[in-house]
């Protein structure tokens, strides 16, 4: 036994002796304090005075006992805790990372998302129905979604027609995730055929704009808070 | 700790009575007749390490006599009890024979019953030990409330560049239509075709003339060359067959010379 | 702020400082001994050495951090117990008085699955047939069934005996429930070990089973789905 547990255990049971620094120890009774204890841990749910002091002994000063129990929990790594006017321990709130635990997991991209990511890196600025142009496809609701939701793919801005709607652009994460400097040193047409990307003769007409991180020049900046999600997930770009 | 009489207390109920008194109980009241015997010896107020085992055997004979005259059922293993005790009894209150090769003794049957008694009484003392003390969530409790651990799914994508640009590519190609695989129609000179256009030149034939010399110009070049000498081989072996040319090679893979048979030149050239 | 409270609060803050009887203060990692204290409140069941090492610090003293805490709790309201080899806070036993009202009635086992119980406990590895002969009377069907059913009893392996019996033991459930460290552990088993009740049939003076959940050496580990009910319920070793 250490020295220390021998000396809290020692102090526990000779409650209301004189102390170093003159104070005398407030009576409450230890008896009442184990009981007070043992009923806040079994309890299912937090505890009121009212409930408690129906358990405990008659006369047991209830809010004395709790208060002296949320003393002696303070520094622990167990404190006892008020909330709306009920008692519970709880495990501190500074080790709840001990409770948690992350768990990897490995996922890929559904095939209509890649492509689409892919579409907005290469395109970008580009607005939902540019995207649904160039796949000839109807864009479903979650793809867009799941590519900001992971943090790829952003609003840039909104473009200059009518019913400006919002240009979507591939974020620093999508740079990171996919080991790019920017996104001009994405493959051009010929470096794809060199890749093997490509068939060696491309349709006519195959091209592969070169994006860019600059606004373009019918793009305006997008401004925070424009109801954006709604905007990003089926706003007046369906138009 | 403090359960251990309320869950023994059938237990309790058969060890007080008197023996006079349990010839009202039911036979079906034991666990057995091992049951039967133990609380028949606790009757006897001894420890059961010291009981007589002629005096239990008598009261558990007078039991199943009792039980018998109520027409009592009675188990078989009761009835096999009773034999096997009225034989002890009777070795027991008899001298000593010399020991029979190996056979136990009736006073080592007398101990392997008591001490049989004494296991059967220990076990039951244990069982409600272990019954009455601290049990959880009866006498114990665990905590209430936990709280439990929190999985956070830590999500990361396999998705790599190569992905995204065999994503792209495929996609883009497939959408202007480029995708569709059309075979390439190699041209092709047919052989009706070849042996129309030499029944045109018969008798015009120059002399031993080379394969290569009777193709059509446009076909003279690249893969239209060697369908159209292909064609042109096969009508001139056609041809040959009907009489209407000679055809001469010197060896193999040498070069294929063609002669008119039809023209009368040729012939007055031979 | 009670006189004891502050004092304990500062102790325990300033872990490993010369105490007044001249001792030092071993050295348990204050701050391992709350994460310590704080997992062990968390869970819901009892926890191994193993589990409490990979989520606490790597080099953390674990066992040292429980005989810490098992002796800071010792005179506590709520106790650390080791049952079944893991470790978890109970409420004290002599509280039980306080607590015990308003449980749900648990299910009452019968006279006879009590004392097979018993006899499983306190003799395993043991048969079916050792059972009927120690109770003089044949196992009714349910009653091993029953047994089963709560988790306290378990196929342990098979007998090395003519038939090759299947032998029983308790499982952990069993210890958790009864707040037993191990079956060693067992109420009384030193006296009946003694008094030589727990030796095998005949009692010959060799051959003393101990209680043990180690294999016997006559003994063959259990083998899942060899029919496992047809066994528990009357296999071969009713012959």
């Amino acid at each position: 036994m250490s020295g220390v547990a021998r000396l809290v255990a020692k102090i526990e049971t000779e409650m209301g002796v004189e102390v170093e620094n003159g104070d005398t120890v407030e009576g409450v009774n230890p008896e009442h304090l184990r009981m007070t204890e043992a009923l806040l841990f079994a309890a299912s749910e937090p505890l009121d005075l009212k409930a408690l002091a129906t358990s405990l002994p008659e006369g047991a000063d209830v809010a004395g006992l709790l208060s002296e129990l949320q003393q002696i929990y303070e520094a622990r790594g167990v404190n006892l805790v008020c909330v709306a006017g009920k008692w519970q321990f709880r495990t501190a709130s500074d080790l709840a990372f001990l409770l948690r635990k992350e768990q990897p997991e490995q996922r890929r991209l559904s095939r209509a998302a890649i492509e689409t990511l892919a579409i907005i890196a290469y395109h970008q600025p580009v607005t939902r129905a540019e995207i649904e142009d160039i796949r000839g496809v109807m864009l479903s609701k979650g793809t867009l979604d799941v590519l900001m939701e992971v943090g790829w793919v952003k609003i840039r801005g909104r473009k200059r027609t009518p019913g400006r709607p919002v240009t979507f652009g591939t974020s620093d994460a999508f740079l990171i995730q996919f080991g790019l400097e920017s996104v001009n040193h994405l493959p051009g047409v010929d470096e794809l055929k060199a890749a093997g990307f490509l068939e060696a003769i491309p349709p006519s007409g195959f091209d592969v704009p070169n994006p860019t991180d600059e606004l373009g020049p019918d793009e305006d900046p997008f401004i925070e808070g424009e109801d954006e999600l709604d905007l990003a997930t089926g706003g007046p770009d369906l138009s | 700790m403090s359960d251990a009489g309320e869950n023994f207390g059938d237990f309790e109920a058969t060890a007080v009575a008197a023996p006079e008194e349990m010839l009202f109980v039911a036979v079906d009241g034991f666990e057995g007749p091992l049951d039967l015997l133990l609380t028949l010896a606790r009757n006897q107020k001894v420890d059961i390490a010291k009981i007589s085992i002629l005096k239990l055997a008598d009261q558990y004979l007078e039991f199943i006599e009792s039980a018998k005259k109520m027409n009592l059922e009675l188990a078989a293993d009761y009835l096999v009890m009773a034999a096997w005790l009225a034989y002890l009894k009777s070795r027991l209150i008899l001298p000593q024979p010399p020991n029979a090769d190996g056979e136990p003794t009736a006073d080592e049957m007398a101990t392997r019953l008591r001490w049989r008694l004494q296991r059967l009484e220990a076990m039951r003392q244990a069982a409600a030990r272990l019954m009455g003390g601290d049990r959880l969530q009866r006498d114990v409790f665990s905590r209430g409330d936990p709280e439990p651990i929190n999985v956070i799914k830590l999500r990361t994508y396999k998705d790599s560049l190569y992905d995204l640009l065999t994503a792209y590519a495929t996609q883009r190609v497939k959408k202007m239509g480029g995708k569709t695989y059309r075979p390439v129609h190699a041209p092709v000179l047919a052989i009706e075709e070849a042996r129309e256009r030499l029944e045109r030149m018969l008798g015009r034939i120059a002399d031993w003339s080379g394969l290569e010399r009777l193709i059509p110009f446009e076909w003279s070049g690249g893969t239209r060359r060697r369908s159209a000498l292909a064609s042109t081989l096969l009508a001139c072996l056609e041809l040959a067959r009907d009489g209407k040319v000679e055809i001469r090679q010197m060896a193999p893979f040498e070069e294929i010379f063609v002669r008119d048979r039809v023209a009368p030149t040729a012939e007055a050239m031979s």
